[in-house]
């Protein structure tokens, strides 16, 4: 470890703020970046089951799909 | 070979594959930004110039090679969607476009903190910023491009056009940015680092690089296996695994 | 080769009953050069040290404020398609609308630019440069604005998104442009950058109808 | 002259049609049915091959198309003649007194130099459909031809394509008025295929 | 008035439709302005002295490339004609179309005129003065190219008058607007200019909206 | 409900009506008569008050008019139902639950917040013709309403019509296919009047 303590590491002799800011900004983008595609499909995995179920009582007519715009 | 380039276009297969290597990449991925971010950060001594603002290095330059290593991958599979109409192609181009235009906008923000305490100021207009402003917005019109067309086949043809195009162009755009810039200014401001970097440096950043490759890798088949979901939602394959 | 000249003729003959929308862009380039004197105060020097890149900025706008509306028209009323359908080569057809095109503003404008030149006190050696640079210079933006145009021509809101598709390739254009009058101006040889233009041009004939006439067809699918 | 493969269409979550199959073949009238809504228009789009993406089965072309749409393709600015020297351009023809005589034929006497926009709405549809008399495309796809037109012009119409099938071409066409001709008219439905 | 709202509405949701059109004048504005460093050179000291100019200018291509839509789709599918035999009162109607698509170019490019005046260094004194200049200024732009859009939205041909008529109105505001930052930067009073700025505004809510509702009156019938 | 004096038009150089007259009185179905290019688009246009220069004679309105024409006044970009709710605005009104049921009526039931330019030619017109369900307008002048609409719903938009005259109303429309209304059509010719 190069600095000797948390308050240090924190500080980085005043260029902290910018390197910690750095940091967070990053971490955030990745965060949205990696959670986005799980939050798409969790929700078109609720409407496509929606959707299936929905059809099989009308007895197979499937004549809809999930208007699941993909976005 | 061929069998397997027919594999890959095949949804099923692709979903799957995708799936089992996500599952030992992703964690690996992860574990290794920690650790080289954690090195980076803690572990290295500060630049001598620079002082600890250089550890933002260590995302800055890893996120600005991937982003435009990225591009050449989108213009790839657009080649591949446009010449073979393979769409899984159309797939993969797709997935590219945020992940590339993600990466670029982190490479941009760190280099903007980054210029304030070397530099004194948010922005200059320097080519090196200039021409990685320029990839932004190419990543930005094909998203946009792709979210404004209805027929989603159509918009990803689209797409590849649009892409293409950008590969013929963007060595055009580092040429001329480039020169503009040591045409117009004498080149006040440098970039330091580059082959001189110290060993102790190197690693940790060779690290962050790899890792953020395999990040890219990551996000793309993510998004790869969801956009496969939506396209094939009609399929009995799809209404198996959704469990209907 | 006299479907494509038939194209041409009535691009023009269109754009001639028209003529607001040649008008519009020329004014626009005459009001914003002119304003450049309003905002800087006349002092004659500054002028004519920025002369060269306020041209070339003016000129890539006036390109822009016409770039979406190239096959805009014809796909409304479903010229398009039947263009789409004819056994004509798309290739020259395309080249027949970006030529239209680009003679009632790139090459008018090109043309036009040693007035504004003189406007601004640019030297006059580097007048014919300008003019030069402003031909070549602005087939590129056109050919490249058709790419922009042909891919949203189908979308409902063209306008901006056609800026935001072509402005990054602009912008090398643009780059060069300039600099081949600066470099005039200060009495350097301009023709490495004029051969640079020139280049470019042809790589954008060679391959932007190929991306405008692949673009067309999937923007009448869209 | 036209042959189609399991088509199948699905737009914005409806299946308008599945496994469609069937040809045109040289001599017949086909006439597309549906209700409004039914899946006409693309049907058509993708027989001409304007529809590239996003459809299902293949259709193989066996001769040149001429294919006229909801969009009249008339350009305001131009005068009935200078649209139809331009349309019959395309397929790389060009004959002055032809263009007139198609022109007088459509009841656009006197009105081949006005410009197209001071044209009432069955006028406009009328220089479009001078194209029939011009062109030599052997198949004809027509969405709606009729649309706009007065009943004397659609007596004409319905004439021309009789004499066009009769020599040995086809013409599909969609129409929501029962057709009035007197030759075997085949009937072309979106889910029960072609039916004679 | 409650009409009047809903317009607004109706316009605003047009504009906003698609999620990408909502950041698309934002890259747009970010892109033009980053041509004006590639045309004449990133030297901070230059962009500074242009600043003003130039995000005026951006201000008036923003409203050129929009000005011409106001009333064009409506007026093609037969909505004008419906507003126009509703018994609602023209004027407010009118002032409801200006209003949206002030809203969506020359309100939001104020706003975001903070971020590109740091980008080209323009002095953060002056950062007031632009904004409030931008709002004042980009309404009459606004106005009065509504009224150049009502005039020329029924013809198909001979608009080049109405076009010569209405552009040259633009100067005026182009001057004092960046006149107003021009003052601002070198430290002077601004008001003057901001005041002469607000009373071209309040004439043009006066009478504009008139100007408009007769011509489009008239578009009708052409 | 209207009245019309001596009207005369001329256009490009050709007089397409002239010294006439006549009175719509509630009640009253009135065809207006005319081939393509007759007029009777110019006629309709003059009666609603957007024609407002260039003809001869005078119009009296007495009573509130909606008017529907060649152009579908549907904005691709809004839903159905939002541009419904923009066109029943107009006249002051606006009531969520009448709009679902026009839609139903006009069999757009499932279509109502899909954007309209997704709409087929026909669907696109029946988003207009819904205005008629919801309009509080006595007197209807309707230019060829029945354009792109499918054979049910000509019926049913003949039997609306009815319903709507019968109710002490009055419509005024122009088609080129006959009515099939078991009521007493008035007919207008542009020539000769209004004959009963
Ligand atoms: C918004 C501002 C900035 C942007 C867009 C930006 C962009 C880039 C890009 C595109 C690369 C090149 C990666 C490659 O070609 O392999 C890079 C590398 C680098 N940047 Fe930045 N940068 C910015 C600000 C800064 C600042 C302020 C510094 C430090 C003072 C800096 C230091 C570096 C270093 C040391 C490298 C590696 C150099 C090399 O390998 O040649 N950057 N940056
Ligand atoms: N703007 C105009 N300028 C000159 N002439 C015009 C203009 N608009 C229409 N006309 C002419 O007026 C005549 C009548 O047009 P109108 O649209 O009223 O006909 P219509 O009876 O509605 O025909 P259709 O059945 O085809 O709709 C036409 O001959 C047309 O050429
Ligand atoms: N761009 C689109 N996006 C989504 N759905 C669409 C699109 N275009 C058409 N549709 C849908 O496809 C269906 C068929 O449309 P089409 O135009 O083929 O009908 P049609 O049979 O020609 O009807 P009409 O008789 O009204 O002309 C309609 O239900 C329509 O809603
Ligand atoms: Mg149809
Ligand atoms: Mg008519």
């Amino acid at each position: 470890m190069y600095f000797d303590s948390v308050h240090a590491a924190l500080a980085m002799e005043g260029h902290g703020p910018f390197v910690w800011a750095a940091y967070v900004i990053t971490l955030a983008v990745l965060a949205a970046m990696l959670t986005a595609p799980a939050r798409r499909a969790r929700r078109l995995r609720r409407e496509l089951a929606g959707n299936f179920k929905r059809n099989a009582g009308r007895g197979g007519g499937a004549n809809e799909v999930g208007n699941a715009s993909g976005t | 070979m061929w069998s397997f380039f027919h594999k890959l276009g095949s949804p099923p297969w692709l979903y799957g594959i995708a799936g089992s290597i996500l599952r030992w990449l992703l964690p690996l991925t992860l574990l290794a930004l920690i650790a080289g971010a954690s090195w980076g950060l803690l572990f290295t001594p500060p630049d001598f110039r620079q002082g600890n603002s250089y550890r933002i290095i260590y995302i800055h330059v890893p996120a600005a090679v991937v982003a435009l290593a990225g591009y050449y991958v989108m213009a790839l599979a657009g080649a591949v969607s446009l010449i073979w109409k393979m769409k899984m192609a159309d797939v993969a181009m797709k997935a590219c476009a945020p992940v590339g235009a993600a990466l670029t906008f982190i490479a941009l923000v760190t280099g903007a903190i980054w210029g304030k305490p070397t530099w004194g100021t948010w922005w200059v207009w320097d080519a090196r910023i200039t021409s990685m402003l320029i990839l932004l917005f190419l990543y930005l019109g094909v998203i946009a491009l792709y979210e404004a067309y209805d027929n989603k086949a159509a918009a990803a043809k689209a797409c590849a056009v649009l892409s293409l195009v950008g590969t013929v162009n963007i060595p055009i755009i580092y040429k001329s940015v480039d020169w503009w810039y040591s045409l117009h200014q004498p080149a006040s401001i440098k970039f330091t680092g580059g082959s001189t970097i110290d060993p102790s440096m190197l690693y940790p950043l060779m690290l962050m690089i790899a890792s953020f490759y395999a990040l890219f890798t990551c996000c793309l088949l993510l998004n790869m296996r969801v956009e496969i979901l939506r396209r094939e939602a009609r399929t009995n394959w799809v209404r198996k695994l959704v469990g209907a | 080769m006299a479907f494509c000249a038939r194209l041409l003729r009535r691009q023009l003959v269109l754009a001639l009953r028209r003529p607001v929308d040649i008008g519009n862009p020329l004014l626009f380039f005459a009001m914003v050069v002119a304003l450049f004197p309003l905002g800087l105060g006349p002092a004659p020097g500054t002028l004519a040290t920025f002369a060269p890149g306020i041209l070339w900025i003016v000129a890539l706008l006036a390109n822009l404020l016409t770039a979406d509306n190239l096959f805009r028209g014809d796909f409304d009323d479903g010229s398009l398609e039947q263009l789409l359908l004819s056994p004509q080569p798309l290739y020259t057809s395309v080249l027949a609308y970006v030529l239209s095109q680009w003679l009632v503003t790139g090459a008018l404008l090109a043309l036009l630019s040693p007035l504004f030149a003189l406007m601004l006190n640019l030297a006059p050696g580097a007048i014919p440069t300008l003019v030069c640079s402003l031909l070549l210079g602005s087939g590129v933006l056109s050919l490249v604005g058709g790419i922009g145009a042909a891919l949203t021509v189908g979308l409902r809101r063209g306008g901006m998104l056609v800026a935001l598709l072509i402005l990054p390739f602009y912008m090398p254009v643009l780059i060069f442009g300039s600099a081949a009058v600066q470099a005039a101006v200060i009495g350097a040889p301009a023709g490495a950058h004029l051969a640079i233009l020139g280049a470019m041009l042809c790589l954008a004939l060679a391959l932007a109808p190929l991306a405008i006439g692949a673009a067309l067809r999937i923007s009448v699918d869209a | 002259m036209l042959e189609a493969e399991a088509l199948g269409l699905e737009r914005g979550g409806r299946v308008l049609f599945e496994g469609l199959s069937f040809s045109v073949r040289r001599g017949q009238l086909v006439q597309v049915e549906g209700a409004n809504g039914a899946g006409k228009t693309s049907l058509l789009r993708i027989l001409a091959g304007l529809s590239r993406y996003g459809y299902a089965g293949a259709v193989t072309h066996r001769a040149p198309l001429l294919f006229l749409g909801h969009q009249s393709a008339v350009k305001g600015l131009l005068t009935p003649r200078e649209n139809l020297a331009w349309h019959i351009a395309g397929e790389g023809a060009y004959d002055d007194a032809a263009i007139e005589d198609a022109l007088d034929r459509v009841g656009l006497h006197g009105y081949e130099d006005v410009p197209s926009h001071a044209l009432s709405a069955g006028q406009h549809r009328r220089v479009n459909l001078a194209r029939l008399y011009l062109s030599r495309a052997p198949l004809w796809l027509l969405d709606e031809p009729f649309t706009a037109i007065d009943r004397d012009g659609v007596v004409e119409l319905e004439a021309l394509m009789v004499r066009h099938v009769e020599a040995g071409n086809a013409v599909v066409l969609t129409s929501h008025q029962p057709l009035a001709v007197s030759y075997t008219l085949h009937r072309l439905n979106l889910l029960e295929g072609l039916c004679p």
